[in-house]
């Protein structure tokens, strides 16, 4: 796969990490009671198709980004901002 | 007599180039530009080699990479390479072959008994026994299978070649150099688009050059001068696009193993490219069908393609007489050639009307051609003696050769890498393209068009397409040389063997596949494409089913009374072709297998007769050699200096970052369970921070430089997890917080000065700064300028001494570091390494290492207390679920060992003494050493309800060495509970 | 016909080369009711029928499989068996899966080909051989086999390893399980699916299920591509596409699924006799019957559903293969291809009841389903005949992470593309 | 006065005849990253013109700036640059000069070798003088930075810069004319 960093251009795979489920909404510091942060933390949409997921530009310029990504077909979507 | 023969003239080997090759241990002449096939052939050797499950005799029957019989184990030694298909071997000199799969020779194999038992050996045949008497006979059985199985021998020694990778990227890649690939290429590389032309032959030309027509060949030159004359285009031989890959990812492979073994130093024997190619043009061409009828593995049944490329290519024919078989009108293009070379040739067409056109062209050359008949058995064991026709010319024809001519398969396999899946075109009679994605493009016969002027627009086309895609506009086709026509490709399927003859009608030759076999299948109801490969293996062998996957699995549409679109398709998967796995892994190996992290000191501690460990990718100074040679007894040595003298320990591993901004403060607040909102300048705090899910994350002190900066330290272990971590909270999440973070751990070396005369050996390195307890107290902070360079202070402890860490410059750490040696000498100052840093800090009762494994909370470790109460903190909320804060879970505790004679272990499962030694225990030990202070082995670990339970005597099991041992729960603070040698 | 397949039978065939062998499996027509329906025609799916009618008697039983049976995980994987678990939850259900391996030919009369050629785990640090050793003193505590091999036992039986001063990593020692080994993948599928047919389980192929029958809070059959299915109850066994079929039923998951990747080499004689793992970096490698080098390494690491793995991690485990083993770099890989597998956050499985009543979970698997087989039919059948989880899976429930119970075997805490 | 090492004091030297791969040192760098709007103005006022984007690099005189990231810059300066001090109390101001070592690749060959070792273009028409890549290198991250037709700077982390110099060279094996004491 090529990865769009939103400062780098597309890159290879190989330079970022994955972060994980983005279609999920952190609770703001200091709110949110313990079921909120089980399904923040423990649950995900793990859709087949189109998702939303973080990935960090780790051997590059570490930029965190959010990325429109088809679970199905690894076609990408693009930087979600 | 003879079957085989070299041609006087012809072909294009380089007769005045001879070559001496040996085959199991005997010359094997040839000339150059011989295949190993080819020149086995020119020296009639039929038999080459014995089959994987009936050990029959069997021979070349291909020209190609779909060749299924012909392996070969090449080279000697560590050199040594299993299963190579002589196909694809160039004859070079000093090229050692050996037979496989016989013993003791093909020609003589004892192993062909097992033909004998043929009728036993059926698909499902190891399902279906080999498993009594008792539940684990098949442990008996399975070596002598596994000795019967396996193809060739590998050798275990090391690989002595070299194999490089690059990456690269281009605008256009062309695959395959046959008429449509050159056209494809030429024509987009006329638009001034990067272009890559990859070829997996020695040559270009595919088709082209088993042709023996003038103009063509005129036309394949102008083609390829024209090409390599063009700055944006780049022609590669011997390169085979083994795979395609998500983001048009090509990754391609070119193998030069006919250098070796006379390579040049840093020669690679293969080269694996990574190209990112913006658009892709497959012309891949297509694979010839043999066709099933009974005996169709004598030596001597080849392709009829074949036949035809060994006879123009190589100039090599069968001795008298060929017989074609064929469903289809391109067999009689071979007919012809083999003609034109002198071989008399029999046609049996299994169609009974063949074209005028055909019948009279090849009643010209004097080609026998028998309609409506096919093969009903062949004759001879080793090699081809005569074969029996059906049909109404029920006769038996002697001859030298058989040629197969059952259809062409297009090669689809790189289209359907991406996930698009084949159809089956009944004109052609083959599966073709599912269709592409926008970037990819298709001409000639993997399109199933065979005709070569048509095969030449096509890539005309597709080359043009390319190039516009990829953004490049104008550009000129290349046209078709002038005579060049459509030969027709009228075929009638068919799949089924002539009736009337018993022996063996192979479906794959590799895997000993017949036609039994897949009605077998077919019964016990494996018939799904894929349970009737895996059933019978079919299509699984080192050819991966070029010749055989489409026959079986029209045989199997047959059998089930459906047609072949209905019964399914193969999904082919990468690589392409066996792909050697050291291509793959390319110069990351051994030593460069994973980067080598070092200490700004490193080269000190080599030259200081340092042990190193391995600490992830870090090289670590364990122990040093003035405290002996082995860490036994070396680091206790080292303990003892910290505790009695002073020591001098790298910490320079240490995860360091740099975090400013106005919010910092209130940053590190949130990321800590404890407060740093009030940490007063020129102050170090220790802190624990969480993952969200409650669990503890990692450990470190953090000290405030100024108002609006810190200087945060992390566990080596964690270092670049945490800076991930603190980056996501920022750009992600906080965007509230005005902070800036930057990782310091490469920039500033951290040495570590510990033991009562720490003071004492830094103020004879450092004269002119005040390290009273009153200027810098514990826990206190300083930068100051020394010899031109800023050095920071913090006054912490790992090891529970009076200890300060000298933060440096990295450029300046060894120069600092002799420094403080030299300067502190009279206080005995010596270095001491990782182990006994380890020791050190168990002693002091710090949790690290496998106390911080992920699974602990903060109060697992007795470091509840620190978490603010009234405060937020990432991880607060789901460190209060229930079974986080049961009471009765496994928490830190201090051990001692009561048996003096015994010697206590990591890893050792914690019991009461009134336990039952089995199941589970109640905790296990973390972390041991030898206690320089208690004269005793002492540990840190885990136990159920923890110091509760202080005081008690325990029992630590091994069974793994049948040990056990008494201990007593202690606190974890084995020496200076109150902190008095850390305040003096 | 031989419908006991033995060395008698095959004989009697080979002798009478026309005489037809029976199927292994009939392909009945579904039925418009069944007592239990099992959605997923996979190694777990098939073993949850073969024991429910087995084990308990309920015999009216559909397996309903999209594809063709074994068409997902049991045939895409490294076929590798071990109880080399060490958290309580873990262990007694590993062992007892490897005890139901080692008698499972005899019990389905089809040959799995299991070969207890014992797996050597390779340290490469001294404190990974006190965490080896932890795992194994867990494992003979528990009466599982286990020996911890110092460097020079582990050179006499796996001289092939790079023991030069080039290797990135020195080995230090071993743990070894001489009775973990490997089974023949495909045949585990078939093998329940004839035994699990003849006790009168159906097995519907090609029938994918569309959706589920609920009314309040209660499941009553599920809708297919091939009608409507009444069942008293149902099970889900479909790892690696657990949450959306999950979702047709109003469930929500810890479960992300991710591609792992699997390869083998090209058939050579004996050469690897053991199963050989490194502690270095996830890698795993044994030789088939058949010759082939079978190897494996870590997931992709991201959420996906393509079955087509990327090429940097092709290279990490090819990396992985040649500095351990540096015979392997003149051999050839032959295929590789991608199997989806259910990722949770501590790397540990589900076989509970739900939240819908009737409607019970098998999933979440991670690396270990294969090598879980037997044991996750026996205990998911007792938890769907009993409508109670089985005691061996007591700790495997969708509840534990908000309970804080996770089962992390390996402490990689809880990252589901980090396991 | 403390002295400065280098961290490739140790390293084997590589010698090609057609290629060039050496340490090059003697430089200042200083990371710079915004804690305020105005942020790129105060910089500019003290650097110069700054690069417009991450993909270039932006010369000023004896200054050689990147852009790492948004709000984020490499300052490359001379030994005795005093950007840092300038800039002192404006942004968030990291000297990070220890950190890096600066790895220079010349000659004909050099774009075959950073091929061999980075997932970059590094065609000449695409890859041109004043390009900047951050990319990674073996696993670990680097800064390539093309300075005139064939030569190229990489700027490696200090803990791994001799491991990155082996590979280097090893990529380049094919181009050396002999590696000093390579069987060694």
């Amino acid at each position: 796969m090529m990865i769009p960093c939103p400062h780098c251009g597309d890159r290879d795979v190989s330079e970022f990490r994955y972060g994980g489920d983005a279609t999920k909404q952190r609770p703001k510091h200091g709110t949110g009671d313990l079921r909120t942060w089980h399904d923040h933390v423990f649950v995900f949409e793990n859709p087949k198709g189109p998702h939303t997921e973080y990935w960090q530009h780790v051997l590059g310029c570490r930029r965190w980004f959010k990325l429109a990504r088809n679970t199905a077909t690894n076609e990408i979507g693009g930087v979600v901002s | 007599m003879t079957s085989f023969r070299r041609l006087p003239q012809g072909g294009r080997i380089d007769r005045a180039r001879p070559i001496s090759a040996r085959l199991g241990g005997k010359p094997l002449p040839g000339f150059a530009g011989d295949t190993l096939a080819s020149a086995l052939l020119a020296n009639d050797r039929l038999l080459i080699g014995r089959s994987f499950k009936y050990h029959r005799p069997r021979g070349i029957v291909a020209a190609g990479i779909e060749e299924p019989n012909a392996l070969f184990t090449l080279g000697e030694g560590a050199a040594t390479e299993p299963n190579v298909a002589a196909t694809m071997v160039d004859l070079v000199d000093g090229l050692v072959a050996r037979a496989q799969n016989a013993w003791p020779s093909p020609d003589f194999d004892l192993m062909a008994v097992n033909s004998l038992l043929a009728p036993l050996f059926q698909s499902g045949f190891y399902y279906k026994t080999f498993m009594g008497p008792s539940k684990g006979s098949w442990m008996f059985y399975e070596p002598f299978i596994r000795k019967a199985a396996g193809l060739g021998r590998a050798t275990a020694l090391p690989d002595p070649d070299r194999y490089d990778m690059c990456y690269a990227f281009c605008d256009v890649l062309v695959v395959g150099s046959g008429p449509a690939g050159l056209a494809a290429a030429l024509t987009a590389a006329r638009s001034g688009a990067r272009v890559v032309l990859a070829e997996q032959d020695t040559d270009f030309g595919g088709s082209l050059l088993s042709c023996n027509d003038a103009e063509q060949e005129a036309w394949r030159l102008a083609c390829i001068n024209e090409l390599k004359s063009l700055p944006n285009a780049e022609a590669f031989t011997r390169t085979t696009v083994q795979g395609l890959y998500d983001g048009n990812l090509a990754v391609l492979v070119q193998n030069r193993s006919h250098l070796f073994p006379s390579a040049q130093k840093g020669e690679a024997r293969m080269l694996l490219t990574q190209l990112r190619a913006r658009t892709i043009v497959m012309a891949t061409g297509a694979i010839e069908r043999p066709l099933v009828f009974s005996n169709n593995d004598r030596p001597g049944v080849l392709l009829a393609s074949a036949l035809r490329t060994y006879v123009n290519r190589y100039a090599v024919a069968p001795d008298k007489r060929a017989v074609l078989v064929t469903n289809n009108d391109t067999a009689y293009q071979a007919a012809l050639d083999l003609a034109a070379a002198g071989v008399a040739v029999t046609v049996a067409d299994h169609r009974s009307n063949v074209s005028a056109d055909i019948l009279t062209r090849a009643g010209a050359q004097g080609i026998a051609i028998f309609p409506g008949s096919g093969i009903v058995d062949v004759e001879g064991a080793k090699t081809v003696k005569a074969v029996k026709l059906g049909g109404p010319h029920a006769v038996t024809v002697e001859c030298d050769a058989v040629g197969m001519a059952g259809g062409w398969s297009p090669v689809v396999h790189l289209s359907s890498h991406g996930g698009i899946k084949p159809k089956y075109d009944e004109a052609v009679a083959g599966f073709v393209p599912g269709g592409f994605p926008g970037s990819h493009f298709g001409a000639g016969a993997m399109m199933g068009t065979f005709g070569l002027s048509a095969a030449i627009a096509e890539g005309s086309n597709a080359g043009a397409s390319a190039a516009s895609h990829a953004g490049f506009g104008k550009t000129r086709p290349a046209y078709a040389p002038e005579h060049a026509t459509d030969r027709t490709y009228a075929i009638l399927p068919t799949w089924a063997p002539t009736q009337g003859a018993k022996g063996k009608a192979f479906v794959d030759f590799q895997s000993d596949v017949t036609i039994r076999d897949v009605k077998v299948a077919h019964q016990e109801g494996y018939r799904s494409v894929e349970h009737l490969k895996r059933y019978t293996t079919l299509g699984m062998g080192t050819d991966q089913g070029k010749t055989s996957n489409i026959n079986a699995l029209a045989l199997m549409a047959e059998y089930r009374g459906i047609t072949i679109p209905e019964a399914g398709t193969t999904t082919f998967r990468p690589p392409y072709a066996p792909l050697t796995m050291g291509a793959i892994a390319g110069r990351t190996r051994g030593s460069h297998f994973r980067p080598v992290r070092r200490s700004p000191l490193n080269d000190w501690h080599v030259k200081n007769g340092a042990t190193f460990i391995d600490a992830g990718l870090w090289k670590r100074a364990w122990f040093y050699a003035w405290a002996g040679a082995t860490p036994e007894t070396a680091y206790v040595k080292e303990m003892e200096l910290v505790r009695r003298g002073v020591g001098l320990a790298d910490v320079s591993t240490l995860g360091k970052i740099d975090i400013q901004g106005p919010d910092a403060a209130e940053f590190l607040n949130r990321v800590y369970v404890n407060g740093f909102a009030r940490l007063p300048v020129g102050k170090v705090r220790y802190g624990v921070m969480l993952y969200d899910d409650g669990i503890v994350l990692d450990d470190g002190a953090t000290a405030r430089i100024t108002e609006n900066q810190f200087y945060m330290t992390t566990t080596t272990a964690q270092a670049g997890e945490v800076m991930s971590w603190l980056e996501y909270l920022l750009q992600m999440q906080w965007p509230e917080l005005n902070v800036q973070v930057a990782s310091l751990t490469d920039e500033w070396a951290g040495m570590a000065v510990s033991g009562p005369r720490a003071r004492a050996a830094l103020e004879l390195a450092f004269p002119e700064a005040d390290l009273s307890d009153a200027a810098l107290p514990h826990m206190g902070c300083r930068d100051f300028v020394f010899g031109g360079v800023t050095v920071r202070l913090l006054r912490m402890s790992f090891s529970g001494e009076l200890a300060f860490e000298v933060h440096v410059a990295a450029d300046y750490a060894i120069s600092l570091w002799e420094h403080i040696l030299k300067a502190a000498a009279p206080t005995g100052i010596k270095p001491y390494g990782l182990e006994a840093l380890a020791s050190l800090r168990i002693e002091k009762g710090h949790v690290a290492g496998l106390e911080l494994d992920h699974r602990n909370t903060l109060d697992d470790l007795g470091l509840g207390k620190m978490a603010g109460k009234d405060k937020d903190y990432v991880g607060k909320a789901l460190r209060f679920r229930e079974d986080c804060q049961a009471p009765d879970r496994w928490s830190l505790v201090g051990l001692e060992l009561m048996e003096p004679d015994k010697k206590l272990r990591g890893g050792s499962i914690l019991f009461a003494a009134s336990d039952e030694i089995k199941g589970h225990g109640r905790g296990y030990i973390t972390s041991v050493t030898w206690s320089t202070e208690l004269n005793k082995f002492i540990a840190l670990g885990l136990y159920k309800g923890g110091l509760k339970h202080e005081g008690e005597e325990i029992i630590a099991a091994f069974p793994l060495k049948n040990e056990q041992a008494r201990l007593k729960i202690v606190s974890p603070h084995f020496i200076d509970r109150e902190g008095a040698r850390l305040h003096a | 016909m031989s419908k006991h397949y033995s060395a008698l039978a095959l004989a009697r065939h080979a002798l009478d080369p026309d005489m037809p062998w029976p199927k292994a499996w009939e392909s009945p027509e579904p039925k418009s009711s069944y007592d239990v329906v099992i959605v997923g025609g996979g190694g777990h799916g098939l073993a949850t029928a073969y024991y429910l009618a087995k084990n308990h008697g309920i015999t009216n039983v559909a397996v309903i499989e999209r594809s063709y049976i074994g068409s997902g995980n049991v045939g895409r994987n490294t076929t590798l068996i071990r109880s080399n678990y060490m958290i309580g939850g873990n262990t007694a259900f590993f062992e007892h899966s490897l005890k139901l391996w080692e008698g499972l030919s005899h019990e389905l009369n089809f040959n799995c080909m299991v070969s207890q050629r014992g797996q050597i785990v390779l340290a490469i640090s001294p404190v990974q051989m006190d965490v080896f050793a932890r795992r194994g003193n867990i494992m003979r505590l528990n009466g599982i086999d286990a020996e911890l091999l110092d460097a020079g036992e582990v050179r006499k039986l796996l001289p092939y390893l790079d023991w030069s001063k080039d290797a990135r990593w020195p080995i230090l020692g071993a743990i070894m399980q001489p009775r973990a080994g490997t089974v023949r993948h495909d045949a585990v599928a078939w093998g329940y699916a004839r035994a699990a047919s003849a006790l009168g389980v159906h097995i519907i192929e090609n029938c994918e299920v569309t959706g589920f029958l609920i009314n309040d809070g209660l499941v009553s059959g599920v809708e297919t591509s091939r009608g409507r299915i009444n069942a008293g109850k149902v099970g889900i066994a479909v790892a690696g596409h657990t949450s959306h079929v999950a979702k047709m039923a109003g469930l929500r998951l810890p479960v992300e699924s991710h591609i792992l990747q699997a390869f083998v080499t090209e058939p050579v004689k004996p050469i690897v006799d053991h199963v050989v793992s490194w502690g270095a970096e996830l890698f795993y490698l044994s030789q088939s019957d058949k010759g082939g080098l079978v190897f494996g390494g870590h997931i992709d690491g991201f959420n996906t559903y393509t079955q087509r793995g990327q090429f940097n991690r092709i290279q990490t485990v090819a990396e992985c293969a040649v500095s351990l083993m540096p015979f392997i770099s003149r051999l050839r890989l032959l295929r590789h291809w991608g199997g989806i597998q259910d990722m949770t956050p501590d790397g540990s499985p589900f076989i509970c009841k739900t939240d819908v009543r009737n409607l019970y979970l098998n999933g979440g698997w991670c690396y270990q389903g294969f090598k879980a087989t037997p044991a996750s039919g026996w205990t998911f059948s007792h938890t769907i005949a009993h409508d109670r989880e089985h005691d061996l899976v007591r700790d495997f429930s969708l509840d534990r992470f908000g309970k804080g119970r996770e089962l992390d075997e390996f402490g990689l805490g809880n990252w589901t593309y980090k396991q | 006065m403390l002295e400065r090492r280098s961290a490739l004091a140790s390293a084997r030297p590589y010698a090609g005849a057609a290629l060039r791969i050496a340490e090059r040192p003697g430089f200042t760098l200083t990371q710079v990253a915004g804690l305020s709007p105005d942020f790129e103005a105060k910089l500019s006022d003290v650097v110069g013109a700054l690069p417009e984007t991450v993909a270039r690099a932006q010369v000023n005189g004896d200054r050689a700036l990147f852009r790492i990231g948004p709000a984020q810059f490499w300052i490359i300066g001379p030994e005795t640059d005093d950007a840092a001090a300038r800039l002192h109390g404006q942004c968030a101001v990291t000297p990070l000069t220890s950190s890096r070592v600066r790895i220079a690749l010349e000659g004909a060959p050099a774009r075959a070798v950073l091929a061999k070792l980075m997932p970059v273009d590094w065609d000449a028409s695409v890859f041109t003088p004043g390009t900047v890549a951050l990319t990674g290198l073996h696993h670990t991250p680097v800064t390539v930075h093309c300075t005139a037709g064939n030569a190229f700077d990489i700027y490696v982390m200090r803990t791994f810069s001799l491991d990155v110099w082996e590979a280097v060279t090893d990529a380049a094996l094919e181009f050396a004319g002999h590696r000093t004491n390579a069987d060694t």
